[in-house]
């Protein structure tokens, strides 16, 4: 699974943009907020990849490593190389997910969860957030004030001013059966629907692997979701 | 009221501000050559314990230097005092020594219930 | 009645004295465990109790080490134990014929010449000659000592201890005791004409202006002064003089120390007479560190005061040990402080995982220092390749170390868990015997492994044996050699002989004045956790450029520690014992290679 | 005889001094052209030099000296924008079209320093308590103490290295070379008028290339405490009580670390000089990628500029110390008076 | 390439087109503060008397899909493609983007495009396959707080507010949080560059109040797209904004104003929360900091009504805001429905109870 690992590491542009050579000053790691808060160190990832060593990088994509950034690209803006950790990060968690080493580690296997919620909102809604998806018993942190609005939904947006679910123009308006269709048709020309589907596929994969299967031995994705949430 | 414990804000920086000098303070009253090391990694290239865990010398001396006295109190046990550390050490820092002196401060600070 | 107070002072004081010497005796013996109680009692009945009054006739009274080591110095406390100790005994001989009975008070003999002024008695001129004679050599020690205390030099030293109040008490006292007794002594035969050629000729000087009562003064001022000394002998270095001939009965016995204090150390330390010789030999004190001695230790323990700076800067060479004059076993001694004094330190090698024992019939550790001389592990390899033999490099890559290095740092515990380890799996290798290059494993693997019938063998003896077998031919090139007996080896294991057997067969062994006993240390020592770098340097100076001297071709080590302080030194050419061998190892003819090969098969796939 | 033959040197600095006061006493005609009122050029400004504390003042004094001594023409407040070659003679203009003409010309006009304002991340000239390399030997020469801007002793400095060295988003990416040692030397000296203050150098290499260099390092770190933290520095932000916040990495751990400091002090490094530009508009002499004097090669000819008899000395051609540079500019006069023997007929 | 910029950043502007503007939505603007993109459309037309075209058949950028590695690369460049195609079709050359988001991702892909063609040449095909489409690289791409920006004088000028205590008579104390994806990524693309941006500075000063600098000013909000979207992962979001807070708490500023849809909400939720869990609050009593947008502020200060605004859908209360710059407002009328009508209120406002 990992054959010629460097060379589609090498391939992807943004790689030639987001690495020139590292001089380990350690820049990026002083304004990371993953540094901040997880054991994280992107200076370390520039230079695991500036190696080009085989076993540093599988062992990346492998890890929970990878998936702390949270691209805020903070790096970017002061490295006196113009590298770009986060870029770097975004090129990893491709191969990482390209090549299924994702599901190996914890973080990594989450992004089934965001599959499914943000993924799902792109293709049905044409939007990655919907008011309806902020369910306040999933998200506390919002707060009442959310809590009301959610339960007064269709008041409080219109009361603003917004288009919420209806045709025409507007905030939170409804995205018409032609523009889905659209944006269907550029997920499936340009490799966004593929992607998807490798996501789903390794994470099948790896609910079978864990056991998670339903009565005709096919993964139980209901469970493996229910797992992932826990874990 | 709503569960938050999935939530747990926390800090990985070092605020040199909060800096625990207990320990610092204390090695280099007795060994100041300690002062000149130029974290190299000398020492943990040649540890015999590092050889055989994933114990840092150049680390324990960097925890020192950033007052981290738990983590010195976790790892200091792994040293096995061989001393080639000592050997190798382009600064000649005494650091077998360092490592004693760490030792008696943790322990006096345990007896002492200082510990964080 | 008057008359007789002049005993109260003395007698104040010896009760004094015995009361704590009860104390102190009995409290020290209850305290020593079971086992070495055993042995106590069962020594006293056996020929050692003979040996032991031996020794405290040879060296308590006469002192004949420091004699040795020292005439001058000798002299000054033979006349003052020896002689003191023939005043008493003489002076009861004179009593009991004076008074013709063997039961007399003790204190008469003491104050003889105040009591009885007329010499009517049996050999009375005799008994008078021979206790001013022996007055007279007491003084002259007395003397010495006085000038030792302002003129040290005088006296072949260099250095000399310093006093706290109580032994200035206690010294002055003593001190007075003897000079007072001159003058009570000559007052009395000014008086009553009772003295000899001593006294008489003094108490002839004082001529008329002598009276009772100068004479009952200078009386009670003599006993003053012991009774002061008497008071002031438990507080000062002069409790030795008592201790040290329970520490003769009970060091005979074979009691040691085991890790831990128990009266054995109090023991010891009160028998420590503060002669000062551990300073003079003790090289620490050329870089300039002179606070750490083991008399100070021995001080500072008895007065709890003693502080790491002191205890782990010593280089642990034992040097002291061979010179004290009493026989205290200072290295114990100070470990047994480190170990105390690191109790409370935590260690977990729980990361020491089960590297699975290879079976082989040799076992080679090469131990840490070694892996930081590569020149010794190959030339190592070198020789089991010619051996034949199979052999288990055990740490050739996973390399936990031996344990002698945290024991030399007090934490004996963490080196138990080391031992326990490396046991574990030298146990498992069913090997028969164990080769080890460095001296400090060597030691540790002797001292405190349990390993059955596995021989603990060093590599110079090894080495030897093959030569002796005709395993290895050696060339003898003819070079000047100096063997440094490294002291993990020599002096602490007494291990001379072979390496520099070894060394013969190869090449032009020179004899240096300081060898064996009395050699050098090289100042790397791991046993001193607190010396700077700089400070080591000047004893490696010290000792090469003494080797320097004999012009030699080679240093010759069999210790890696030595070997890479001494290496740091440009000047002087320094090699293993196995490099030595190694280096001058005959061709093998062909024929002899291709035998060899086919013998050693497996082993070269291991070393190789 | 090359005696009759005239010399033009750009810049009265420690490089221009020197090299004017070799050529001028082997008996040539110089002409030392300086841009300001004074020679001796930024040493000026200077408090002690690197890594012996020796004082910058007696360098210059007897740079001026031997100028004076020697009979150098020194020309002042002329700033030379122009050079051309008109009938094999070099004609040399200001702005004001005063013209000089000479056989050779060397070219010392030195560099410039780094605008720290460009490094906004690190709040110079925003934050009062940030200030330069420069600013701080200025500060000791003329008062002597260091305070912070609400006129307290600092308790804690850091100092900064690579401000504007190596560097892409300054554009600089090369190392200015002197800044380390620079740096080290002026930690000493807050040590010896602060005492009690803790100092701390944040680093990515210490680049100490020079004898002594280390042992300064040692001695800093041994007898004066400075701390060294490897990492480079993210940004400065003021706090409310006006000290500044520190950012960076402890790379050697690999963890953010938070300071709080009183003053920094950013090491600048030196910048090609801005007349480099206008001298190579009509001659052929260059300019190398950083904007450095090219010399021909590096190796043997450092002091010749891509212009037969436009030669170069001192920091022109790169960052250098001041010994460097003197002993440059020495090379740079005999590198003419070869050239001037060779062209003498 | 290394770029060998020598920028004055200080000194730097960015060029901001002047009109006809084809509008970029925000998903989360769009969801959170609804009000705020209505009252952008709103100042631009009425206000300011500006050309610009709200089309109902643009869809996401794609651009959380993208930062949480679900959506490839060329997927988002094709989906911008649309875009882009969509103004095309309606003859516009300059894009106004509401989102943050957006906006670094418009810029990383136009940046894509100069630097490797073959990208371009790949994304028209891939949108020619898909959609037939075709498109114009747009002219100008500014965010709408660059349009804010651009003619905040012309705002104050209509202004019935200032941002200026009216008892005391002080300016009020505002600290700005800049999107990292406004110029974090391309300093260029931002007003002032990204170290001191002068975007919304200028803003508060154009409009009477005094913005303040604070340690943590540029430190992430901590959205960290999969670091909030994944529930377990939250303790990263709220950490780094705690740590903001700290920062700026001595401060003692009036208001946070926002560029960034998700900055907005998380630094109004996480008040809250931090709240819940430390029992601490940044703004004094038992409220916060009151977060705004620029379009919320500018709208506040040009007399919208401030429930038309949304400002009742923050957790953290406004209204003692509105009392010290004197807006007038009905508080009755904060929790209604349609046409008045009254529905539930929240169980509380603020950050405690």
């Amino acid at each position: 699974m990992y054959s010629e690992i460097i060379k589609n590491l090498k391939t992807d542009v943004r790689l030639t943009e987001a690495l020139q050579a590292c001089m380990n000053c350690g820049i990026c790691t002083a304004v990371c907020p993953a540094a901040e808060f997880y054991e994280y160190d992107p200076r370390s990832i520039a230079v695991s990849v500036q190696s080009e060593n085989r076993e540093k990088i599988i062992d990346l994509l492998e890890s929970d490593t990878i998936w702390y950034c949270g691209q805020c690209m903070s790096c970017k803006t002061r490295c006196p190389r113009n590298n770009c950790s986060g870029l770097i990060i975004s090129v990893l968690r491709k191969l990482s997910q390209e090549t299924g080493a994702f599901t190996k580690s914890r973080m990594g296997r989450q992004q089934y969860l965001i599959l499914k919620t943000i993924g799902n909102n792109i293709l049905s809604r044409g939007y990655c957030i919907h008011p309806t998806t902020v369910v306040p018993e999933t998200h506390p942190e919002q707060g009442p004030v959310w809590k009301w609005i959610y339960e007064n939904m269709h008041d409080v947006y219109a009361v603003v001013g917004a288009n919420l679910d209806c045709d025409g123009p507007g905030t939170m308006r409804k995205i018409n059966s032609i523009d889905l269709n659209e944006l269907n048709n550029i997920f499936i020309v340009s490799g966004g629907m593929k992607f998807f589907d490798t996501i789903n596929h390794f994470s099948k994969l790896k609910a079978i692997e864990m056991g998670m299967v339903d009565e005709y031995g096919e993964a139980d994705m209901e469970k493996y979701t229910q797992y992932l949430l826990q874990e | 009221m709503n569960d938050f414990s999935y939530l747990k804000p926390a800090s990985r920086q070092i605020d040199f501000d909060k800096f625990d000098d207990r320990l610092l303070l204390y090695v280099l009253k007795y060994e100041l050559s300690f002062a000149t090391c130029i974290s190299c990694g000398g020492c943990t290239a040649t540890c015999s314990a590092g050889n055989l865990t994933n114990f840092n010398v150049r680390k324990i001396g960097l925890w020192l230097r950033r007052g981290e006295t738990e983590k010195l109190s976790e790892e200091i046990g792994k040293c096995m005092f061989c001393g080639k550390c000592t050997l190798i050490c382009p600064r000649d820092i005494n650091i077998r020594n360092v490592i004693l002196l760490i030792k008696k401060r943790i322990s006096m600070l345990k007896t002492e219930k200082e510990m964080p | 009645m008057i008359e007789k107070s002049i005993i109260i002072p003395f007698l104040i004081g010896l009760i004094y004295l015995s009361i704590i010497f009860i104390y102190r005796f009995t409290k020290w013996i209850r305290g020593l465990s079971k086992l070495d109680k055993l042995r106590l009692m069962q020594s006293l009945k056996s020929r050692r109790f003979m040996l032991s009054l031996k020794e405290i006739f040879m060296e308590g009274l006469l002192h004949h080490k420091i004699f040795l080591k020292n005439p001058i110095l000798g002299y000054m406390h033979m006349s003052l134990a020896f002689g003191w100790f023939l005043l008493i005994l003489i002076g009861h001989i004179e009593v009991m014929c004076a008074k013709n009975s063997i039961f007399v008070p003790f204190h008469l003999a003491i104050f003889f010449r105040y009591f009885e002024t007329t010499k009517n008695f049996a050999f009375s001129g005799v008994f008078s000659f021979l206790m001013d004679f022996l007055l007279l050599f007491v003084l002259s020690g007395v003397c010495m000592a006085m000038l030792k205390r302002f003129k040290k030099q005088m006296f072949g030293m260099k250095r000399t201890t310093r006093l706290k109040t109580g032994d200035r008490i206690a010294l002055i006292s003593l001190w007075l005791i003897f000079p007072l007794r001159l003058a009570a002594e000559s007052m009395s035969a000014n008086l009553h004409g009772n003295g000899s050629f001593l006294t008489s000729t003094f108490g002839n000087f004082i001529g008329n202006s002598g009276s009772e009562t100068a004479n009952f003064i200078f009386w009670m001022l003599y006993s003053f002064s012991l009774g002061f000394f008497f008071i002031a002998l438990p507080n000062s270095r002069y409790m030795h003089i008592f201790t040290e001939m329970l520490f003769i009965f009970v060091r005979n016995a074979g009691i040691k120390l085991k890790k831990h204090n128990n009266t054995f150390t109090d023991i010891q330390v009160y028998s420590c007479s503060r002669c000062g010789l551990c300073l003079d030999n003790c090289q620490l004190a050329t870089a300039g560190i002179n606070n750490t001695q083991s008399v100070y230790i021995l001080k500072n323990i008895r007065n709890k005061n003693l502080t790491d700076e002191q205890l782990f800067n010593c280089l642990l060479c034992g040097k002291c040990e061979v010179d004290c004059p009493v026989g205290i076993n200072t290295i114990d001694l100070r470990i047994t402080q480190r170990i105390e004094s690191t109790l409370q330190y935590n260690s977990s090698y729980s990361y020491l995982e089960d590297i699975p024992a290879q079976k082989a019939d040799v076992v080679y550790f090469a131990g840490c220092m070694t892996h930081l001389t590569p020149g010794i592990i190959s030339s190592m390899k070198k020789i089991f390749q010619m051996s034949g033999e199979n052999v288990w490099f055990m740490d050739e890559e996973k390399a936990p170390c031996c344990g002698r290095p945290l024991m030399q740092a007090g934490q004996y515990e963490a080196a138990s868990k080391l031992i326990f380890n490396n046991t574990k799996k030298l146990l498992g290798s069913n090997a028969k015997k164990l080769i080890v290059s460095c001296p400090i494993c060597y030691k540790v693997f002797k001292e405190d492994y349990e390993l059955g019938k596995m021989e603990i063998v060093f590599h110079a003896e090894y080495i030897l044996q093959l030569i002796k077998d005709n395993v290895i031919k050696v060339n003898n090139s003819n070079e000047r050699i100096i063997y440094h007996d490294p002291c993990e080896l020599g002096r602490t294991m007494n291990m001379y002989d072979e390496p520099r057997s070894v060394l013969q067969e190869t090449g032009k062994l020179i004899p240096v004045k300081n060898e064996k006993q009395t050699a050098w240390c090289c100042g790397g020592s791991l046993g001193n956790l607190k010396i700077s770098q700089e400070e080591r340097t000047i004893l490696r100076n010290q000792a090469v450029e003494d080797y320097l001297q004999y012009k030699p071709d080679i240093l010759a080590t069999a210790c890696p520690m030595c070997k890479k302080t001494f290496a740091r030194h440009r000047e002087i050419k320094v090699l293993d014992i196995s490099e030595i061998i190694t280096n001058s190892i005959s061709k093998p003819t062909e024929e002899k290679i291709t035998k060899q090969k086919t013998k050693n098969k497996i082993h070269e796939n291991e070393f190789v | 005889m090359i005696k009759n033959k005239h010399v033009a040197i750009i810049g009265g600095g420690i490089a221009g001094m020197e090299a004017a006061a070799v050529l001028a006493k082997q008996g040539l005609k110089v002409t030392l052209i300086e841009k300001e009122a004074i020679t001796g050029g930024k040493l000026n400004d200077w408090h002690h030099l690197f890594p012996d504390f020796f004082s910058p003042k007696t360098v210059i004094d007897n740079l001026i000296a031997k100028t004076n001594h020697s009979g150098v023409n020194v020309v002042y407040n002329t700033e030379i924008s122009k050079i051309e070659k008109l009938n094999g003679r070099f004609e040399l203009s200001d702005e004001r079209d005063t013209k000089f003409y000479s056989d050779a010309v060397i070219i010392a006009s030195g560099f410039r320093l780094f605008d720290a304002t460009l490094k906004e991340e690190y709040g110079y000239g925003i934050f009062d308590n940030v200030i330069t390399s420069v600013d701080f030997e200025k500060l000791m020469k003329t008062e002597g103490k260091l305070l912070t801007a609400q006129k307290t002793e600092p308790k804690r400095i850091a100092i900064i290295h690579c401000v504007g060295s190596r560097d892409a988003k300054t554009g600089n990416t090369y190392c200015s070379k002197v800044c380390c040692i620079t740096g080290i030397k002026q930690a000493i000296e807050i040590n010896k008028i602060l005492p009690d203050s803790e100092i701390y150098c944040f680093y990515m290499d210490l680049r100490l290339y020079g004898l002594n260099f280390d042992s300064l390092y040692l001695h800093a770190q041994k007898q004066h405490k400075i701390q060294f933290i490897r990492g480079r520095l993210s940004e400065i932000a003021e706090r409310f009580d006006k000290s500044l916040q520190l950012k960076t990495e402890d790379t050697l751990q690999g963890r953010p670390l938070r300071i709080n400091v009183d003053t920094v002090i950013l090491l600048i490094g030196m910048e090609p000089g801005a007349s480099n530009n206008l001298f190579t508009k009509n001659n052929k002499v260059t300019i190398d990628e950083n904007g450095f004097m090219k010399p021909i090669n590096m190796h043997e000819n450092r002091n010749s500029s891509t212009h037969d008899g436009i030669f170069l000395a001192g920091t022109v051609i790169c960052p250098m110390a001041v010994n460097e540079s003197i002993e440059n500019a020495r090379a740079a006069a005999f590198e003419v008076i070869s050239y001037l023997e060779k062209n003498k007929l | 390439m290394e770029i060998k910029s020598k920028i004055k950043w200080s000194e730097y502007n960015k060029e901001i087109a002047e009109d006809h503007f084809f509008f970029l939505r925000s998903c989360i603007r769009q969801n959170f503060n609804p009000g705020a993109e209505k009252a952008f459309i709103s100042i631009l037309k009425n206000n300011l008397k500006k050309d610009i075209f709200d089309d109902a058949r643009h869809t996401t950028c794609t651009g959380i899909g993208y930062h949480t590695d679900i959506v490839p690369f060329e997927t988002m460049q094709t989906m911008i493609a649309r875009q882009f195609s969509l103004m095309t079709e309606k003859g516009y050359k300059n894009c106004a983007v509401s989102c943050i988001t957006s906006f670094g991702s418009y810029n990383e892909i136009l940046s894509t495009w100069k630097e490797f063609p073959e990208e371009l040449a790949k994304t028209r095909d891939y949108l020619k396959k898909a959609t037939g489409r075709e498109f114009e690289i747009p002219e100008n791409l500014s965010h709408g707080c660059d349009i804010i920006y651009k003619f905040r004088k012309e705002i104050a000028a209509q202004s019935n507010y200032k941002l200026i205590n009216i008892e005391t008579g002080e300016p009020l104390k505002i600290v700005d949080h800049i999107g990292c994806h406004y110029s974090k990524i391309f300093p260029e693309k931002g007003v002032g560059g990204f170290e001191y941006s002068k975007v919304l500075t200028e803003m508060i000063q154009a409009w009477g109040g005094q913005p303040v600098d604070y340690p943590e000013r540029r430190h992430c909000c901590g959205f960290g797209f999969r670091q909030y979207l994944v529930k377990s992962n939250r303790s990263y979001s709220i950490s780094n904004s705690r740590k903001k807070f700290e920062s700026m708490e001595p401060f003692k500023p009036d208001a946070i104003i926002t560029n960034c849809p998700g900055c907005n909400m998380f630094l109004d939720r996480w008040q809250y929360t931090l709240a819940q869990i430390e029992g601490k609050t940044y703004g004094g009593g038992t409220n916060g900091i009151p977060v705004f947008s620029y379009e919320e502020l500018a709208g506040l200060i040009l007399g919208y009504d401030p429930w038309k605004l949304g400002l009742q859908m923050h957790q953290v209360d406004v209204e003692p805001f509105l009392k010290k710059i004197g807006v007038r407002y009905d508080p009755e009328l904060k929790f209604v429905g349609i046409n008045g009508k009254y529905i539930n209120e929240p169980l509380f406002t603020g950050c405690l109870k």
